[in-house]
């Protein structure tokens, strides 16, 4: 299947989600830039991690208005699946494909390292195939990753199941301590409601291979190949 | 001299008669104001080396992966498979005390360009920093302001920040040093030079706009500070590191296109160093139309815009007939791109306005003609004196209050700031001896350390820059990678005081032999003199930057114990000594005595020792003692990130008789490291350290809870690694607070 | 068609955490200055409008403070006209 | 004592750069907007301050916004009363 990745001005993880993607995974991978409008056949949308826009103004808040996410609207609304990582997550907040906002860290500090996150459900294309509450360990690295919506919004994500991953201890349990940002219900990541679009501060193409220390994240790519694979039998 | 000319005006230019005499020569006629600011800046000793270049040329710079010494905007070597690792360290001292957010950040910009100017991707950065003590709340809030920065800059770029050092004295409460080392991959073919190359040729700046921006930065990094510092605050440059990540992607994309036949940055000096810098390199000239310099800001005058430090500029040559490929690549990126001038036969620097000239040097007499001195020195008093009889101090307090002294503990509230991860290369985090990163597309990865110890220096300067050398090295040996060349940062006092040419002097002599010795050629560096405010100045303080090589990547080591029964081996040989120790200043608070001298022999057969136990699987972590000594070493090892490992350790066995406890655990020097070795794997590592003739010394192995160490039959300490790992962990953010 | 200036100051809604200004406010109490009870942070753009009428303008400048300078979940706004 | 609220405007001086200004500056243009000839950013707080007289309040802000909010090798600043 193929997968496709935005490159917005200032995107930075952009190659490492492609290597993920072609060298781990060995599914096909194309990169999409912002100023077309032409998903060239993606079979799922990855809006990669940086600083689109150099983060100016808000996170996320320039990228919006980039031509490809008009097409990139159009293909969540039919119903593809579409990743948004760290800053593609906060882009996907600016878009309104997503519900909520990104504050300032608590530390006010841009912070990068590995934390732990438990998934809270299966029913979204890139976690098909985890076992809700499975803690993965994954890297985070963002200044504005504090989670913020208001409190009718945050109930009814709550209520639809729609917060995919949370922040929690090693063992899986709920902490401020283990919170690295101050995020509203411990938000780590989440979905739209028709569930196809995701949203998540970590990196999991940061944690896909051995080498590196840590696997946890190559199951959020493997499960959507396995979604895609699936709906098309 | 010109009655134009006032020897107060030359002062204001930090010109003497005699180079403004020099000028005439040059130019067989007085220079106008344009020319003579011209020649100033690029006399300058930040931009000519003019103190420093007599005693440079002593330092080795061939190898035979050296595929390009210092010269060119950065150092290449050669790391296989038709690759090439491009690596520079600079300082940017200077402004990061006036502005320490913005200094640090237009500091890491500076040298991410040095790197991609020369056609090479940067994929790491590391930064090593020198702050005056925690205790002030004006050192704390640089602290801050510098990280920040470099995290700002940094981040945004994409290019992670996977190592670095920091250190603390007194004699930078008023000089903070800011050095960041960038390292980039290239392919030997791809490599670019600044050559201004092909008669004929235009002349195209790209990237942002001029404007007053650090209006004589150079000659202000070249001259003391005073009272009156913040008075040159308004050359201040702000960085736009948005603006510098579609500068290099636009760089490297029309580089891979073959449209650039010559490329430089813009940095010190500006449009004036890289014009005449791009011509002289290629025995060409440039002819500049300055009205054709996009700028930012109304009213600029042509001197303005030839020094102008704005940021994120960058001069490229392309062949006749291209200039709309490149215009076409730079648009794309959303960047400008405007043709400024031509490539000419003559040798000089000619800026017109329309049909005017308004300046017209020969280029070579503002850069390799430029004035060279050989200025007088004194040998330096050896400072630290005899060391005085000690009082006898808890084993245990002493190691707590070391772990937790600034200089030790975890730097992770600094490096968590840091994007250390991003382009998924760094196959050993923060917090080990080196930095690794794996070369994606081959089986290899590279290694790197960058190390410096004013207080070593201050007190023996020569003995001083050896050791950091060899700790350099040590540190990427110890990661498994063999050290294959190294950079420098050479940060001093005023270079027209005697004493401070003397340790400057001394200092290239301890650098050349040890990176004679073990291998390590010098391919590039920066020197940085004037770090003094107020007649008062820093520790010659030499910063050296290794690059290793590891053939397999998958063969990394850390510095971690892995698991509990490994016995531990503390390698190598050397005189120990209590002398500029962290152990005195920390524990004893004085600074006394001199550093242990180095035995490169033996720092030799350690990397010899390190990088083939390695290569053959057979060690599980290695460390080496630095800081703090043995002691801090082990339990530095045992704060493993997966869980802590206590340690079992007699120091007896380390054969020191005739010394005390005290040099046994908290001695520095000598070419050491802490390994550990599965059990089973122990006769195999002992029979290859005889056959590197390096030796390794069984002191111990992994278990428990504790760190314990005996002595003479007696265990002196005995304390938790918890309670160990909570002063080392939390102790540099509880100081800030 | 003369140009005009038009403030455009983005303030977050009232509820809304501002981790930025807590800390602030911190930061001026540790300081030993008395009588600072709330510090909140905004963000303020000066922008140069060409348009044929200051009206023209305020209007020029509102639609981009809607659309690109200030997101609605977090932040409300107000522009004016600078003479 | 009474509350007093004190708006702190701090903009970059004169011939700094402002790359974000900049960036925000060609999104719009290249959303068609068209007469915005220049956007420069700065920043905005409201304090609220409780003194004996307004002047009072004002005055600690300005030691404030000296000290604390602006930073004035880049920035100047302007504080107002707000009613
Ligand atoms: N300024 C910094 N930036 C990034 N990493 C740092 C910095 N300072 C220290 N570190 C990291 O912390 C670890 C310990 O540093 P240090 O005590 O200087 O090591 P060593 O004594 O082995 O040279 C290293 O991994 C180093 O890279
Ligand atoms: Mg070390």
């Amino acid at each position: 299947m193929k997968f496709g990745i935005v490159i917005f001005p200032g995107s930075n993880c952009d190659h490492d989600a492609y290597h993920v993607v072609k060298h781990v995974l060995g599914e096909e991978a194309v990169f999409l830039w912002h100023g077309d409008r032409d998903l060239r056949g993606s079979d799922c949308v990855i809006l990669p991690g940086g600083f689109a826009y150099g983060d100016y103004l808000r996170c996320g808040a320039l990228a919006k208005f980039s031509p490809v996410m008009q097409e990139v609207a159009d293909f969540s609304a039919k119903g593809g699946p579409v990743i948004g990582i760290c800053n593609g997550f906060q882009i996907l907040l600016e878009c309104g494909l997503l519900d909520g906002a990104m504050l300032r860290n608590a530390s006010l500090r841009y912070v990068c390292k590995h934390v732990y996150v438990r998934v809270e459900t299966d029913r979204t294309p890139f976690t098909s195939i985890i076992t809700p509450g499975r803690v993965l360990k994954i890297p985070i690295g963002h200044m504005e990753g504090n989670y913020y919506a208001a409190a009718d919004t945050v109930r009814a994500l709550e209520d639809e199941a729609r917060i995919v991953f949370r922040y929690t201890s090693p063992a899986g349990e709920v902490d401020p301590a283990w919170n690295p940002n101050g995020a509203m219900a411990g938000v780590a990541g989440i979905c739209n409601k028709a569930r196809n679009v995701v949203g998540m501060m970590p990196h999991p193409e940061r944690a896909s291979e051995a080498a590196l220390g840590c696997e946890d994240g190559k199951i959020i790519f493997t499960s959507v190949v396995r979604a895609i694979a699936g709906s098309c039998v | 001299m010109s009655p134009g000319v006032a020897a107060k005006s030359l002062a204001d230019l930090n010109l003497t008669t005699e180079e403004y005499e020099a000028i005439c020569d040059h130019l067989r006629r007085e220079p106008n104001n344009l020319e003579l600011q011209i020649y100033s800046v690029m006399w300058s000793e930040h931009c000519s080396y003019k103190s420093s270049r007599v005693h440079l040329r002593r330092l080795p710079t061939r190898g035979e992966r050296v595929l390009l010494g210092p010269g060119e905007n950065a150092g290449i070597v050669d790391i296989g498979d038709g690759l090439a690792a491009v690596f520079k360290i600079e300082s940017h001292n200077h402004p990061s005390f006036i502005e320490p957010y913005q200094g640090a950040a237009t500091g890491v910009g500076g040298i991410i360009r040095d790197i991609f100017t020369m056609g090479a991707r940067p994929i790491a950065i590391l930064d090593s920093l020198r702050f005056g003590p925690l205790e002030k709340p004006q050192n704390r809030s640089i602290l801050k302001g510098v990280v920040s920065g470099i995290a700002g800059y940094g981040n945004c770029m994409g290019i992670p920040t996977t190592g670095g050092e920091i250190m603390f004295d007194d004699c930078y409460s008023f000089n903070p040093l800011v050095n960041v080392l960038c390292v980039g991959i290239a392919r030997h073919g791809d490599i670019h030079y600044g050559k201004a190359s092909g008669i004929g040729n235009p002349v195209i700046y790209v990237g942002a706009r001029t404007g007053r921006d650090g209006i004589h930065g150079a000659t202000m990094a070249s001259a003391e500070f005073n009272e009156d510092a913040q008075a040159k605050r308004p050359n201040v440059q702000v960085g736009d590191p948005f603006m510098e990540k579609l500068l290099l992607e636009a760089c490297l994309e029309a580089m891979k296109k073959g449209l650039v036949t010559g490329i430089q940055d813009m940095g010190a000096a500006g449009l004036t160093c890289s014009t005449c810098e791009m011509g002289a390199r290629a025995g060409t000239g440039i002819e500049l139309q300055i009205e054709l310099v996009p700028l930012r800001e109304e009213g600029m005058t042509p001197t303005e815009i030839m020094l102008s430090e704005s940021q994120e500029r960058m001069l490229l040559v392309t062949e006749r007939g291209r200039e709309q490929d490149v215009g076409a690549i730079f648009k794309k990126w959303g960047l400008e791109s405007s043709v400024v001038g031509t490539v000419i036969a003559d040798p000089v620097l000619r800026i017109r306005n329309a049909e005017t000239v308004l300046a017209e040097i020969p280029n070579r007499t503002l850069t390799d003609d430029a004035p060279r001195y050989t200025r007088p020195l004194s040998p330096p008093a050896c400072a630290g004196g005899a060391l005085p009889s000690l009082p006898h101090v808890d084993p245990r307090a002493a190691l707590i209050a070391l772990l937790s002294a600034p200089p030790i503990a975890s730097k992770r509230w600094v490096y968590e700031q840091y994007d250390h991860m991003v382009r998924t290369n760094t196959l050993v985090l923060p917090g080990s001896d080196a930095t690794v990163l794996r070369v994606k597309g081959t089986g290899r990865a590279i290694a790197l350390s960058v190390d410096g110890n004013g207080s070593y220096t201050a007190a023996q300067p020569m003995a001083g820059a050896m050791a950091s050398v060899a700790e350099a090295a040590r540190n990427v040996a110890c990661s498994g990678a063999r050290p294959i060349a190294a950079t420098n940062c050479l940060n001093f006092g005023n270079p027209e005081k005697p004493e401070i040419m003397g340790q400057f002097s001394d200092v290239i002599d301890g650098i050349a032999e040890a990176c004679r010795a073990l291998g390590v050629p010098i391919t590039g560096g920066n020197v940085s003199f004037y770090n003094e405010t107020a007649g008062k100045g820093i520790h010659p303080t030499p910063v050296i930057g290794v690059l290793g090589l590891l053939e397999d990547a998958t063969k990394v080591v850390d510095q971690w114990f892995k698991a509990e029964g490994d016995v531990i081996y503390v390698c190598g040989a050397g005189a120990v000594s209590l002398g500029a120790s962290e152990y005195l200043r920390t524990v004893h608070g004085l600074s006394a005595g001199v550093p242990a001298a180095v035995d490169l022999k033996a720092e030799q057969a350690l990397i010899d020792l390190c990088v083939d136990a390695a290569a053959r699987g057979l060690v599980r972590s290695a460390h080496d003692c630095s800081d703090g000594g043995l002691a801090v070493a082990l339990a530095e090892s045992g704060f493993a990130p997966g869980g802590l490992h206590g340690v079992s350790v007699a120091l007896d066995a380390l054969g020191s008789e005739n010394g005390d406890f005290a040099l046994a655990a908290f001695g520095e020097g000598g070419a050491r490291v802490v390994a550990s070795v599965a059990p089973g794997d122990a006769a195999a590592f002992e029979s290859l350290a005889a056959r590197v003739g390096c030796p390794a010394r069984k002191v111990g192995i992994v278990g428990g809870n504790a760190l314990q160490l005996a002595w003479r039959g007696v265990r002196v300490v005995d304390v938790a690694m918890a309670e160990l790992f909570e002063a080392w962990s939390g102790s540099f953010a509880r100081q800030l607070q | 068609m003369t140009k005009h200036k038009v403030r455009v100051i983005v303030t977050l809604k009232n509820g809304v955490l501002d981790p930025q200004g807590l800390a602030i406010k911190h930061v001026i109490d540790s300081l030993g200055k008395t009588g600072f009870e709330e510090v909140r942070q905004g963000k303020m753009f000066d922008l140069v409008v060409t348009a044929e009428t200051s009206q023209a303008a305020l209007a020029a400048a509102q639609d981009a403070a809607k659309t690109v300078l200030s997101n609605p979940i977090l932040e409300t706004f107000v522009c004016s006209l600078v003479s």
